[in-house]
């Protein structure tokens, strides 16, 4: 092996407050590097740094031996360093042909030429995107596609350094599988790949070496297999986790009359006569491949979506017409944390006192004053029983860790004492110890009798915390799991079962 | 040998004639005005209607189109080039900017359409223009100013607003320089200059502002729009001036009423009439000298007699100047009003 | 190159009180405008003229307020020329009816009817999400032709409500009317924004409609209210601008959408929405008069004063750039 | 950039400039039948003429806004070039097709600087592009006061008439659309383009050079808007400081018409240039059709408004209504 990449004693700071302090690392070609940490740790940090988007404060990267200074993303790209950013880099008005082929760099002004295309096509069919039409939009392709295109644009660059941070986060375990096959291949062709990911289960899977970052230090690199799951963790968090799962707790009795039911909810983009039950203190899981329809059903009962069939019925009696506003109101009471907390959580440049009390400000007299009401109360104790790290209210959400950020959305749901909780992949991107807090504080609500609705692409998680889990496939629910059927293997086998059998009807 | 040389009496820098072979009536005419946003344009297009209304002149026309399209000169462009294209026999234009229309006259003359241009004449030697010397109705209202400042101050110096028109249009160009051949004999005279867009309310706006800015002047000439002018003036509470202005009934009214010294001096809006008089007689087969300039109506504001000049019974935005009686019987104002102020056929 | 975080101006608290670096800069700018200007004419420095310049600064200040709350929401309102004559119009033909019934709500009329064309340009930005700048700039197109309609494309009949000539033109213990209503609007805006519910929503859906839709907040409702708002107060500004003028006349509102919009901008209110200070609005109506006015008191031909102006206000937003980003 | 193709439902969506194209066709059916004289060369020439002059203006604005950016200076580039022209496009041959070349280098400046406005002095477009318009329009201005000035004849003729029947106008659009498309679509410039508009972030990660194909834009938009310049020139024989106006705002609304996105990265120029014919034709049946002429400035902007507001209409038909806050 020979390294293709050297760190030297390399720091960065973000207006004086260190991100990566004095790090010394080297990465090999043809192995897959994980690099492990909680939020905030620096990496991000770490692999702009080698990308060319941000430039460091001091000690020196070297690449091929020859010290190098990234001014913008093209040098890195000159030297064959492609990183894969969340969905950062396509282009969703541009078809999936031009984002492939603007990544190849060529001429500005010559005009592309068929072989090119080919090309196009065949790094596309190598990540199993071979489904995927050349002339979509990437807007109107599912996430999952989308990131087998970014990851097929990263490819067809021909990388000899690529670099996934959190590439995988939306991805369920069928999809990394196809993209772990193409990263074993790149590796035995010799490229280097170091890879970013919250999934534990993922970094056993694939990876070679592990480093592990705390507070923006380099703490320890070893070989994969060396250490186990737990002395990972401790490295990362600094002292040992007593536990990533709270034991689990039984369900609500299915005597229970549930809260909230659906019956044969169907919408024309997505959803085909699903029928859902929820009972008071109970967690119910929305599993299989991904884009199968859970997300659709989460939006169709907050409201967001127009022109859904069937009927919801709340308490026993019907719901109808229902939007955010009319989901959250009293009486109603159901909240929904969304999936992409950066867009539809938050607003990232107001303050977190701000976007804390965003969903309770209708509770106040319409249009009038903000003066302090019930909900500010309770978002002063949430802020407290979720533990969450803020220097001020007033600073801008932004500031926060993934992990911390996803807790004020929690909370400013939680403060309106809602009666149904929707959650869509809460835990994407958020660290063990973070994700480990959150786990137990789905639990507690739980038992305190709410009702939740799981929707996750993490298995993990949904075999350890619910109750029930549905399974989707295409906009249907195919499979009903409870108690101890629900195993990992019998978990990807409904979602893959159901897939091969009404593939094959 | 030109046609009624009484009413259509030649420049006196006229150089030619103009004469087309006759063409069998009743004729496709439209008036293509530009800006319509003051009494004038209306009473304009009032005066256009009713010559065609009388009897005689409303056998001659099987279509009569009259149409405003605003201060641009790319759509009134598009309107003649659209009448042009639609087989009209003649088209009567004031126009938004005097150098823009060569390529239409082109245009037209190869379509064999007979093109008239009035008050905003086109600087054109090939079409006929019917006006009045509108350079020398600016130098009346400048002089008349600069004597009222001599005569109250004995020399003349001091400061004067002048309330310009719509820019770009001829006669804001002619008049303005009109005025300053006048003015700028003066080294101790300082000229004020707003922007009035020939609108009262403009002009109330601009002489406020001008005063807010400037203080009081020693005297104020105003294209047209002057009520805004004086009104702006009594809620400034300034001073009573000589004043150079038009002729607008109001205007008039408001002139005797302050006492103003100075004058007033307008052009007929029933010039419309007779630049549609022209385009007739052109198709009849008969000559007109190309460059028509007909007397300029004013009056000293000390001579103005209330039932001859100005009308205390009718409204202010009634245009005192109704007609040319060398031309044509004076339009009485029941006929004027009695025509819609609407731009319809 | 900083490119991966989207943030503009570096800091997320929108809800202080404090006078932002725009104010200062402004400030400063009119202090040197009205300097250079003394050098020519020593009379600028006089009580009355500045008095004089607040009075017309109200009518500008106060549309540029409408003018800022859809800017916070980073949309744009280009029906102000024509919400100004519009309501204009049928304020003073109403009051000039000779009937003393409908000369009584001229003013009412007036302002309902900004409400009204306000609350239309919402409805098709919120339901229809028609780009505001295109909406707009229809809704004015149609205003037009009512009003060329309505007019005979003539000098609009009519007088003005006696009410609005004495706000416009009288003054109260020497200050301006016109100045005192600004300052009431202005209070009242301001408390909207800094102390309501519908403020906050104001600011957040300049930052993100999705988020607060997810938020369970009346997204479309909180739009048209703000358009409406805006419409309501481009009608006072054109009301004002009556009394003013003594008359509603055709074209009386073109001169003031560039204006109104820079005085908005270089107050530090973003284009993009989500973030900007009243103080800001405040300041930048005073400095766009002040300008406009000392330009055409040294009699700078029209010419040097549209590049004097465009000139001007390139370099603040300039200097305002470089100063915000180290 | 592929605005055809199957939506992920399966459903076939119609191409948006399909639906451009039709709804020209049945307006210039409707405006041939009620134009007195029928079809005839000379009413296609006069048609194809108004037509090309806005369809430059809205090529200019369709390159600004396809990187996400909007150009209020496009009437003021116009006015300049036009006035530009009046000084230059005289004399020899030779010194005539010197003139174009410069009058097109003064318009591509002119871009430049609002390019550089934006990019390097990070000024949102909207108000860097009013403040150098304001300065444009005082430069045109002070060129020539008054209009006036000389343009070649025989050039005019050449482009404002026709070739064995089919207008040169239309002619002169088919190449420019022709010789803009094929880079546009086919190399990695005109993509760039697309991206930009797309993801700005998501460029730069790809490795774009985001600055320089963004100045390029905007000195592309300088370059059409001279176009359209000089072709006024030719159209009107004269130097007019004051063209520009209204064609900065139709501009925009022609653009939005041909399905251009202002959010950018969507459209094309053809989409652009039958957004221009669309508007164009519109106002020439108005002139025709038995309305009373002071309605017709109502029912043009009604007809706008429609317009706008049926390529709006998807939104209402929109499943999921956090689509309407992309
Ligand atoms: N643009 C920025 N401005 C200021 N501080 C930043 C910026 N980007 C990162 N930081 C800070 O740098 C530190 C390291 O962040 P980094 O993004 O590298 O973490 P990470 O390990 O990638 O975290 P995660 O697991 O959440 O992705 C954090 O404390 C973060 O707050
Ligand atoms: N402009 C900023 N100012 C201060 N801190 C920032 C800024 N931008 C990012 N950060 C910090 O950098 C950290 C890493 O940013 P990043 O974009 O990787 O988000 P993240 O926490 O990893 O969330 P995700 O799960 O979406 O990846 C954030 O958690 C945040 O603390
Ligand atoms: O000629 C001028 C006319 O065009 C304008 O409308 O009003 C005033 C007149 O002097
Ligand atoms: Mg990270
Ligand atoms: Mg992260």
């Amino acid at each position: 092996m020979t390294s293709l990449v050297e760190f030297s004693a390399v720091s960065k700071t973000y207006g004086g407050i260190p991100a990566l302090t004095d790090v010394s690392l080297t990465i090999e070609a043809g192995a897959v590097h994980a690099i492990l940490g909680e939020n905030g740790a620096g990496k991000s940090t770490l692999m702009k740094l080698l990308a060319g988007v941000i430039t460091p404060n001091g000690g020196t990267i070297k690449v091929d031996g020859v010290e190098r200074h990234f001014a913008t993303p093209r040098d890195a790209t000159a030297l064959g360093i492609v990183c894969m950013f969340q969905e950062l880099s396509l282009m969703p008005h541009l078809t999936v042909r031009d984002n492939l082929l603007l990544g190849d760099g060529g001429p500005m002004l010559r005009l592309i030429r068929g072989a090119a295309v080919k090309a196009v096509r065949a790094s596309l069919d190598s990540v199993g995107g071979s489904h995927i039409g050349l002339s979509s939009l990437v807007s109107e392709l599912p996430l999952a596609d989308r990131q087998l295109v970014e990851i097929a644009k990263a490819i067809h660059r021909r990388p000899r350094l690529l670099i996934l941070d959190e590439a995988t986060a939306a991805l369920t375990a069928e999809r990394v599988e196809t993209v772990f096959a193409v990263i074993r291949k790149l590796r035995d062709e010799g490229c280097a790949i170091l890879f970013i990911s919250h999934r534990m289960y993922e970094i056993d899977a694939v990876a070679d070496r592990v480093s592990v970052f705390r507070n923006g230090r380099h703490v320890e690199t070893f070989a994969a297999g060396t250490r186990n799951r737990d002395e990972m963790i401790g490295l990362m968090v600094g002292q040992p986790l007593t536990e990533l799962f709270p034991p689990r707790v039984a369900g609500p009795a299915m005597s229970v009359a549930p809260l909230l039911s659906g019956r044969g909810l169907s919408w024309e983009r997505g959803l085909d006569a699903v029928d859902f039950d929820v009972r008071p203190g109970e967690i119910i899981g929305l599993g299989g491949l991904d884009g199968q329809g859970q997300q659709y059903l989460m939006h169709a009962v907050f409201g967001v979506l127009k022109g859904v069939q069937g009927t919801l019925t709340l308490d026993g009696k019907p719901l109808g017409g229902v939007t955010p506003r009319r989901a959250k109101a009293p009486g109603v009471d159901i909240a929904l944390v969304p999936e992409d907390r950066k867009t539809e959580g938050l607003i990232l440049d107001m303050s977190i006192g701000e976007n804390l009390s965003l969903a309770g400000l209708s509770r106040k007299p319409y249009g009038l004053t903000k003066a302090a009401g019930p909900a500010d109360v309770a978002v002063a104790r949430l802020t407290e029983r979720l533990e969450i790290k803020l220097k001020s209210l007033d600073d801008p959400v932004k500031v926060l860790s993934g992990g911390n950020q996803q807790k004020v959305v929690l909370a400013k749901w939680l403060a309106l004492s809602p009666r149904c909780l929707l959650l869509m992949d809460p835990t994407r991107g958020i660290d063990v110890r973070t994700k480990a807090q959150i786990y137990r504080l789905l639990q507690e609500l739980a038992g305190e009798g709410l009702a939740i609705i799981l929707q996750s692409t993490d298995y993990e998680e949904l075999i350890h915390l619910c109750h029930r889990i549905y399974v989707f496939y295409r906009g249907r629910v195919v499979r009903e799991m409870s108690g101890d059927e629900v195993t990992p293997d019998a978990l990807i086998a409904a979602a893959l079962n159901a897939h091969s059998n009404t593939a094959s009807t | 040998d030109t046609y009624k040389p009484e009413c259509f009496s030649p420049a006196k820098d006229n150089q030619k004639t103009i004469q087309y072979d006759a063409k069998k009536g009743p004729y496709k005419i439209a008036l293509v005005n530009g800006y319509v946003g003051n009494d004038w344009r209306i009473t304009a297009i009032q005066s256009a209607k009713a010559w065609g209304a009388r009897p005689d002149n409303a056998k001659q026309l099987s279509e009569f189109k009259v149409i405003s399209v605003g201060n641009d000169s790319a759509a009134q462009i598009a309107a003649i080039d659209n009448y042009i294209a639609a087989g009209y026999d003649a088209i009567v234009i004031n126009a938004v900017n005097p150098t823009a229309f060569d390529a239409v006259v082109k245009r037209a003359q190869r379509a064999g359409v007979v093109l008239v241009t009035f008050d905003n004449v086109l600087d054109s030697d090939k079409i006929v223009q019917v006006n009045e010397d509108q350079f020398d109705l600016g130098r009346m209202k400048a002089q008349a100013v600069v004597d009222g400042i001599k005569a109250a101050k004995g020399d003349v110096k001091g400061q004067v607003l002048e309330i310009s028109g719509l820019p770009g249009n001829s006669v804001d160009r002619d008049n303005h320089e009109g005025m300053h051949s006048v003015l700028d004999q003066y080294k101790d005279l300082k000229v004020v200059q707003v922007v009035g867009n020939w609108d009262a309310g403009t002009a109330e706006k601009g002489t406020a502002d001008a005063i807010a800015t400037n203080g009081n002047f020693d005297g104020v000439m105003v294209q047209e729009g002057a009520i805004g002018a004086l009104h702006a003036m009594q809620a400034a509470k300034h001073p009573v001036v000589p004043i150079g202005v038009d002729a607008g009934n109001g205007t008039r009214q408001l002139a005797v009423e302050g006492k103003y010294p100075g004058i007033t001096a307008a052009q007929a809006p029933a010039m419309s009439a007779l630049a549609l008089e022209a385009a007739v007689v052109l198709l009849n087969g008969k000559a007109l000298p190309q460059k028509v300039f007909l007397p300029i109506p004013n009056k000293n504001n000390a001579d103005l007699v209330s039932g001859k000049d100005y009308f205390p019974d009718l409204p202010p935005n009634f245009y005192t100047t109704t007609g040319y009686p060398q031309c044509f019987p004076v339009f009485t104002p029941q006929e004027l009003l009695g025509q819609d102020a609407q731009n319809a056929e | 190159m900083s490119t991966t975080s989207s943030s503009t101006t570096g800091t997320g608290r929108m809800a202080s009180w404090g006078v932002d670096r725009s104010v200062v800069i402004l400030l400063v700018a009119s202090v040197v405008v009205l300097a250079g200007a003394a050098l020519e004419s020593p009379g600028v420095l006089s009580v009355n003229y500045l008095l004089q310049q607040l009075q017309i600064a109200a009518i500008v200040g106060i549309l540029a307020t409408g003018a800022m709350l859809v800017i916070l929401l980073g949309q744009i309102d280009l029906s102000v020329p024509l919400t100004i004559t519009g309501t204009a119009i049928l304020a003073t033909s109403l009051a000039g009816s000779g009937n003393p019934t409908l000369a009584f709500i001229a003013i009412p009329a007036g302002l309902a009817g900004g409400l009204l064309i306000g609350a239309v340009n919402g409805l098709g930005v919120a339901i229809f999400r028609i780009p505001a700048m295109v909406w707009t700039l229809a809704v004015n197109a149609m205003l037009l032709g009512i009003t060329v309609f309505y007019t005979s494309g003539a000098k609009p009949a009519g007088a003005p409500p006696s009410l609005m000539v004495f706000l416009a033109r009288e003054r109260t213990v020497g200050i301006p009317n016109a100045f005192l209503l600004w300052l009431v609007v202005g209070a009242l805006v301001l408390f909207m924004l800094r102390r309501t519910v519908f403020g906050n929503y104001i600011y957040a859906l300049g930052q993100s409609p999705r988020a607060l839709f997810l938020a369970g907040a009346p997204v479309e409702r909180i739009i048209v209210g703000v358009f409406a708002l805006a419409g309501l107060l481009s009608s006072l500004g054109g009301l004002l601008l009556v009394g003013y003028a003594n008359q509603a006349y055709q074209g009386m509102g073109d001169s003031y959408l560039m204006p109104v919009i820079a005085a908005v901008v270089l107050g530090g209110t973003s284009i993009f929405g989500g973030s900007g200070n009243y103080s800001g609005t405040f300041m930048g109506a005073i400095f766009i008069t002040l300008l406009a006015s000392v330009l055409s008191l040294m009699q700078v031909p029209d010419a040097l004063r549209q590049m004097v102006f465009g000139g001007i206000i390139l370099a603040m937003l300039l200097i305002d750039r470089a100063r915000r980003t180290p | 950039m592929t605005e055809t193709g199957i939506s992920r439902s399966g459903k076939f969506k119609v191409p948006r400039v399909v639906i451009s194209a039709v709804l020209l066709a049945i307006l210039f059916a409707f405006y041939i039948t009620i134009q007195p004289r029928g079809f005839s060369t000379y009413v296609m020439t006069i048609w194809s003429n108004q037509g090309l002059l806005l369809a430059l203006a809205a090529i200019a604005q369709f390159f600004v806004v396809l990187v996400r950016g909007i150009d209020l200076s496009v009437g003021p580039m116009i006015a300049l070039t036009n006035v530009a022209a009046s000084h230059l496009l005289s004399g020899s041959l030779g010194e005539v097709a010197l003139g174009v070349l410069l009058v097109m280098i003064v318009g591509t400046g002119c871009g430049l600087l609002n390019g550089l406005a934006v990019v390097v002095g990070r000024i949102p477009p909207i108000v860097a592009t009013l403040a150098l318009g304001s300065l444009y329009s005082g430069v045109a201005l002070l060129l020539r006061p008054t209009p006036g000035g000389d343009i070649d004849e025989t050039l005019s003729d050449a482009l404002t008439y026709d070739v064995y029947g089919v207008p040169t106008a239309l002619i002169a659009l088919a190449i420019i659309l022709v010789l803009v498309a094929i880079p546009l679509r086919r190399s990695r410039f005109g993509m760039s383009l697309y991206a930009i508009g797309s993801s700005r972030d998501a460029s730069v990660m790809t490795g774009i050079r985001v600055p320089q194909v963004t100045l390029a834009a905007y000195a592309l938009g300088g370059f059409f808007a001279s176009l359209a310049g000089l072709y006024i020139s030719m159209l009107t024989l004269t130097g007019d400081p004051n063209i520009g106006p209204s064609y900065t705002l139709n501009s925009i609304a022609a653009v939005v018409i041909g399905g251009v996105a202002l959010s950018g990265g969507v459209g094309s120029p053809l989409g652009a240039a039958l957004g221009a014919f669309i508007l164009k034709t519109i106002s020439a049946l108005m002139f025709f059709s038995n309305l009373p002429p002071l309605a017709q400035p109502f029912f043009e902007g009604a007809i706008l408004a429609i317009a706008i507001a049926l390529g709006s209409l998807g939104m209402l038909r929109v499943r999921s209504r956090l689509e309407r806050f992309l």
